[in-house]
């Protein structure tokens, strides 16, 4: 137990951060960032971001976990963390595709050809090609085995119809990850097959999705008779399940450390607000939901400090991941509600020049309910608590036995 | 003792929630969601005509003399609904405060205006963040002319006139400002809930009348912020029974894992949740409204403060509760714009701050809570 | 939409008056009375407690909705909380016979023919007769339907074997009113029987259990070959599922009245106890929490109204009535440890001479769990109430179309 | 950076959980909740020979010389099987003291003691209801006698010498006072938590020894119980892991409805928030453990009081949650003196009082937290 950095580390850190002193933008003191969804990063142009991937990777800093001739610089989880805790002094969009990066690139390590990847996956790293992921769909949102983008054979192609929805920077990405439907005839889970698709073709389009906050961090994908060669496959035929269940404990992980809470900004406005002639911090309230909410956040950083070091100790990512999600969301949404009924009858404004710190408390709580959503409703994190790490029973299944076809669905797209 | 609405009552709340179920719909909310339009006046034009305003105003003056538990089924469905149009601020406020406090000859000259929808009144009495307290106010009235800034003003920008709690050389006082042509600029503020409209009043030497006493601002605030409490708790009890009626509809039409999600047990639970926190404060609600009826026979009940308070507060948290979960109920879909899960969750903040936040409300509560047991 | 009385209530209300102030014990001022069961009425002896029924009984206020009779007073569900609002000022037990009067009452009134009804209620409204329930068994607890109790048909008379758990006043209870297994053969639901029994016969043994918080107001009780004529029998054959719903929704109702939360008693201390020099009232956190428990205990108060209203019009009791249940016991828990946590190191004493209101709180703390565990879990309230007030759909059974002997079942008594 | 305990510290762990899984198991718990007995003498006696108490204490004092990581898994052993021994108040709290500030003399005299078992030592701090707070203890030294009255003392009833908080001519201090033939009254109190001993010590002017500088009580106290608060958080921890492991193994083997009650969605959610709760409470105690064993390179690192505040309040909370819904869990069972689902739930109160209850704590954590940014 040390949280202090070996030698090797203590070397590693100090490289990050002079690097990073030459060639980061430090982040303005005192500074309120706006909540948001892990991996995006606000107004950041993706072009910019692409520049400040490519800085990073021409350094030898991007993907730090993967092997060199991936891309990567062949370290491991800690000097993740290290970087990441460096990063965290300086306002660069380093999480900008974390989706690519995160989920496709562990999926195309785990499951592609060398040549596949000594191919493909240096460009990701770099950022040159980016990457999407397609998983969910209208009818296939907490049950993603539920889906119905049908992949049918065609010589040495398959033919891809259907559509996605929920996906981070399809708009820009060139590859998209896609997990489909290729035999409807037997167990869901069976049935699946995961293939990498080039995005820039005419089988392809791609619509925003304008949330409820007006924000538009995601889209709708339709696949209309899109083409995936059968070298574009991942794993075999029928185990996309598998592949898309290693994709999912990787991405809990890495969310885990990004995980948007609310909190520094929380700390910040108590230290910083006077209500009523008061700090807001010397308000005994205040204080208690602090103390409450500081306990999570420490929680939830420790916690996810303790699944890297086993992953850095060569072990998989577990599914204890999903706490910090489900606690950290959470969080998110309830502070931003208890900030507003501080604020009083202005408490509704989000006016920029009334608003305090231009709203943010405001359009963290329209957030808030999107943050609770990606990557799994509160009741699927508690599920996968339950089940993956407990080891609790399943609960009876309602399509236990019976083939994809005949599973009832009523889902429809409408309210 | 009879602890639930009369069959006339209920008559009257089924015609209002006819006529909103048309005119009020989803898609009615969200063209004023995705306009410019500060409310929807058609449906201001109609509610008026069928009297809703009119609702508490002595014949006498063009209303109908009904009481506080018919006003209290129709702010269930104004809720309910989400109507976009200025209701609250001129009927449980503009108009309580003018029967509460109007001389004769305001009550001749407004209340029939009120009644009719001719007129639309408003209240100001918010100048910053934090808790309400009229012991600092920036607004000042003196010869016969009032300055300051409100904000906000929940429907200033559309209002006729606003009662405004000003600081005079007696204390505080609440006064009538004419909006139109009167040395003072409004502006309308974008805010958490788009459907209903606030503006940001600066008052820079209006022509102003005094309301009721000079001096007894803050006891007549008092009262009308009771009134009004009640009232909103009624609209964010229909606005939380819409939020979980949704949930409950579309978790029963969708499908997960091969069968209902509505039949999962910790959706069920989750809604078991949304409606005890919601029965809770509609009972809550029905006690405040029983409170606030006993006011018409003349007497302000001992019971009044305290119950006004109680409702306010369960009812901010069953609406937070049930607009925020049903939006989770629906899953990805909930979080669009174009589904309308939203619109509930944004009324629930509306209506939870507008009359001031939980913070404030709770310890009002606490307050009232030790005076009640000293009385008792 | 009226809490005043109306002149025939006024009417009544002060009869009721006059008589509790010329025969029962005013409540002493400022008493902070010890959280308990609903029904149990702490170290009052059942002989006293029994006194207090009879006099009731013989001023005609013995089961006020009960037909004249049958040993009521022939008055409706308002004029019960009349009299309860008029009662709480007064200390009598009140409520010690509530199971038999509030659960078997209405069982024998909705099942028995009047023959006996006639010879048995107004024994039991004035507590001549005491009478206990019993359903649930350490098999059967959530699951009240899986209990395995036989009833075997001998002639006129059905042989009785099993054990039943957590009956209440079972010790000196003349009659029971008990649910038996009549055949495992057909499913669990319509295999069931409801009897009256006599409690005073060879084959019934009674042994107190020893709760957690070292009261003992439940007992187990074990049935060998106890004997009970068919004419005990309430309803059909088969028909017990139906009778003991019957009486459930009952005692829900029943319940919601006098649902014990500890917020009378927390409400008392905030305004008396100082710690470090400050009354409790005066902290805000303390504040925060007396309004949002003033707002539960209220809404309980004034949905049990409701409730009582709708049946005072001819309505049945309905299954809201658990909400009153889930929230108040919860409640009482949470005010419990919230309190011992604020006497700081002082919180754990439970020494009399040294601890709060005789050790109030602690002694709440060990009680409170019983308290949301009798008369079904929290799961089983929101079950109820998503259920049966919400309509949703039930999930899908295990034990569907089986057998009631096919059932799987793996429980024992032990840890 | 390795956040995990090594392989030795877990195999001293295996070690102990051996040891208490045969010695402290439920049934050994239950003959002190059911006798008179104060603690169990004969876990006591195997403890100490196993040099438990002694692992802190350094080779020269006759003590083992291992680190704060290795006493906390012992800790969190101690408290998954619920000890029945004075190990806290000897250990985390005496011994520690001395190690903090005893003279040579001091050392040479009580730690060979305190780690061989001969000695029990014990922390006496409370006077009355409330927040702890050293500025108005009645608890004062003069002329070498100390006078006042202490309650509650964990193991005061079987300690032989107790560190007590006392006012004094320099202000505050701490004072080392043996409690056999002391003029002073010791009476065993009933508490929550009967398988733990409390009790009353009534000074009456006994002889008492400074320990460390006058003066210097406050600080003292607070270093030390910054190091207890971690050590408590690692009992809370394993009391917390026992109870949801007790809860999970009950639900599995027990049906209703034809299938096991650990496969209800209400029940697995159940625990997959005790689950969360205790997660985040165990990070927060291992980043405690951490800070703690930075001490022991002889500087107290900067992170401590922050780190221990919030190790003890996320642990209360996790025991809390843990030890009450595992009941719930078990359904009536749960309920019975026989099961030993309360044996949790009274653990977990008294360890969250013990050195102060979670109101105290909260409002201390943020205190640090403030200090900790002005630091950073």
């Amino acid at each position: 137990m040390n949280f202090n950095d070996t030698p090797e580390q203590t070397r590693f850190r100090s490289e990050v951060r002079n690097w990073l002193q030459a060639n980061a933008t430090p982040k303005p003191p005192g500074e309120v960032k706006a909540l948001q969804p892990a991996g995006a990063e606000g107004s950041v142009n993706y072009i910019d971001a692409q520049a400040w991937y490519k800085k990073k990777a021409d350094a030898g800093y991007a993907c730090l976990t993967w092997a060199k001739e991936h891309g990567g610089a062949g370290l491991n989880a800690i000097h993740q963390v290290i970087w990441n805790q460096e990063m965290a002094h300086f306002s660069e969009p380093d999480n900008y595709f974390f989706i690519g990066q995160g989920n496709c690139g562990p999926a195309i390590t785990h499951f592609a050809n060398e040549e596949t990847k000594l191919k493909l996956l240096p460009r990701m790293a770099s950022a040159e090609d980016i990457w999407c992921q397609l998983f969910s769909e209208p009818g296939a949102g907490s049950d993603i085995a539920g889906l119905s983008t049908k992949a049918v054979s065609d010589g040495d192609n398959w033919i891809i119809n259907g559509q996605k929805i929920w996906t981070s920077g399809a708009q820009y990405s060139r590859y998209g990850v896609i997990l489909t439907r290729t035999d409807p005839g037997i167990s869901k889970y069976r049935g699946m097959t995961m293939f990498m698709i080039d995005m820039d073709q005419p089988g392809v389009q791609i619509q925003p999705i304008k949330q409820m906050d007006e924000g538009h961090h995601f889209n709708e994908v339709f696949f209309n008779d899109a083409v995936v060669p059968d070298s574009y496959r991942l794993g075999e035929i029928g185990g996309g399940w598998g592949c898309a269940l290693t994709i999912l404990m990787h991405e809990r992980l890495a969310v885990s450390s990004v995980q948007p809470t609310g909190f520094a900004e929380f700390l910040a406005t108590c230290k910083s607000l006077e209500l009523n002639g008061e700090k807001l911090i010397n308000d005994p309230v205040v204080r208690e939901r602090l103390a409450s909410w500081y306990c999570q956040q420490a929680g939830i950083l420790n916690a996810s400090n303790r699944m890297f070091t086993a992953v850095a100790k060569g072990g998989m990512p577990g599914a204890e991941a999903a706490l910090g999600k489900l606690v950290g969301a959470t969080m998110s949404q309830e502070i931003a509600n208890f900030m507003c009924q501080q604020l009083g009858q202005s408490g509704i404004i989000m006016e920029p020049g009334y608003s305090e710190f231009d709203a943010h408390y405001q359009n963290s709580l329209l957030l808030a309910p999107g943050i609770r959503l990606a990557g799994g409703t509160d009741e699927i994190m508690r599920n996968i608590i339950a089940e993956q790490v407990l080891g609790l029973p399943q609960e009876p299944r309602a399509d236990k036995g019976m083939a994809y076809s005949e599973i009832p669905s009523g889902n429809t797209l409408t309210q | 003792m009879d602890f639930e609405f009369s069959e006339d009552q209920k008559l009257i709340q089924e015609q209002v929630r006819t006529v909103l179920s048309e005119q009020s719909s989803p898609e009615q909310v969200r063209t004023i969601l995705d306009s410019d339009q500060a409310f929807h006046t058609s449906l201001w034009q109609q509610a008026t005509e069928l009297g809703w305003a009119a609702t508490r105003i002595p014949e006498e003056y063009g209303g109908l003399g009904w009481g506080y538990l018919e006003l209290a089924v129709i702010a269930e469905e104004l809720g309910r609904s989400l109507a976009p149009i200025p209701f609250s601020s001129s009927v449980y406020l503009a108009t309580e405060a003018i029967l509460l406090a109007g001389s004769d000859e305001q009550k001749q000259h407004y209340l029939p205006k009120l009644a009719s929808g001719e007129l639309i009144g408003c209240l100001a009495m918010s100048e910053q963040q934090g808790a309400f307290s009229s012991q600092d106010l920036a607004t000042r009235f003196a010869d016969g002319k009032l300055s300051g800034v409100k904000i906000p003003v929940a429907d200033g920008d559309v209002a006729d006139f606003a009662v405004v709690v000003a600081t005079d050389a007696q204390g505080g006082s609440l006064y009538i400002v004419e909006l139109d042509d009167n040395n003072l600029e409004r502006q309308p503020l974008k805010t958490i809930d788009p459907t209903r409209s606030q503006a940001r009043l600066d008052f820079q030497g209006a022509n102003a009348t005094l309301l009721g006493s000079a001096g007894q601002g803050q006891p007549l605030l008092d009262q009308l912020i009771d009134i009004a409490a009640v009232l909103f708790a009624f609209e964010q009890v229909g606005g939380a029974q819409a939020a979980l009626d949704m949930g409950i509809e579309y978790t029963k039409n969708r499908y997960a894992f091969g069968r209902q999600v509505a039949s999962f047990q910790a959706i069920k639970h989750k809604f078991a949740d949304m409606f005890t926190a919601l029965e809770l404060a509609r009972s809550n609600a029905y006690y405040g409204a029983w409170a606030l009826s006993c006011r018409e026979q003349g007497s302000v009940p001992a019971e009044l403060p305290l119950a006004a308070a109680t409702a306010r507060v369960s009812a901010t948290d069953a609406f937070y509760l049930c607009s925020k979960e049903n939006i989770q109920a629906h899953g990805g879909m909930g979080f669009t714009w174009e589904f309308n899960c939203h619109l509930y969750y944004r009324r629930a903040q509306l209506l939870s701050l507008n009359l001031g936040g939980q913070a404030e409300w709770k310890n009002l509560l606490v307050d009232r809570l030790l005076a009640s047991e000293v009385a008792a």
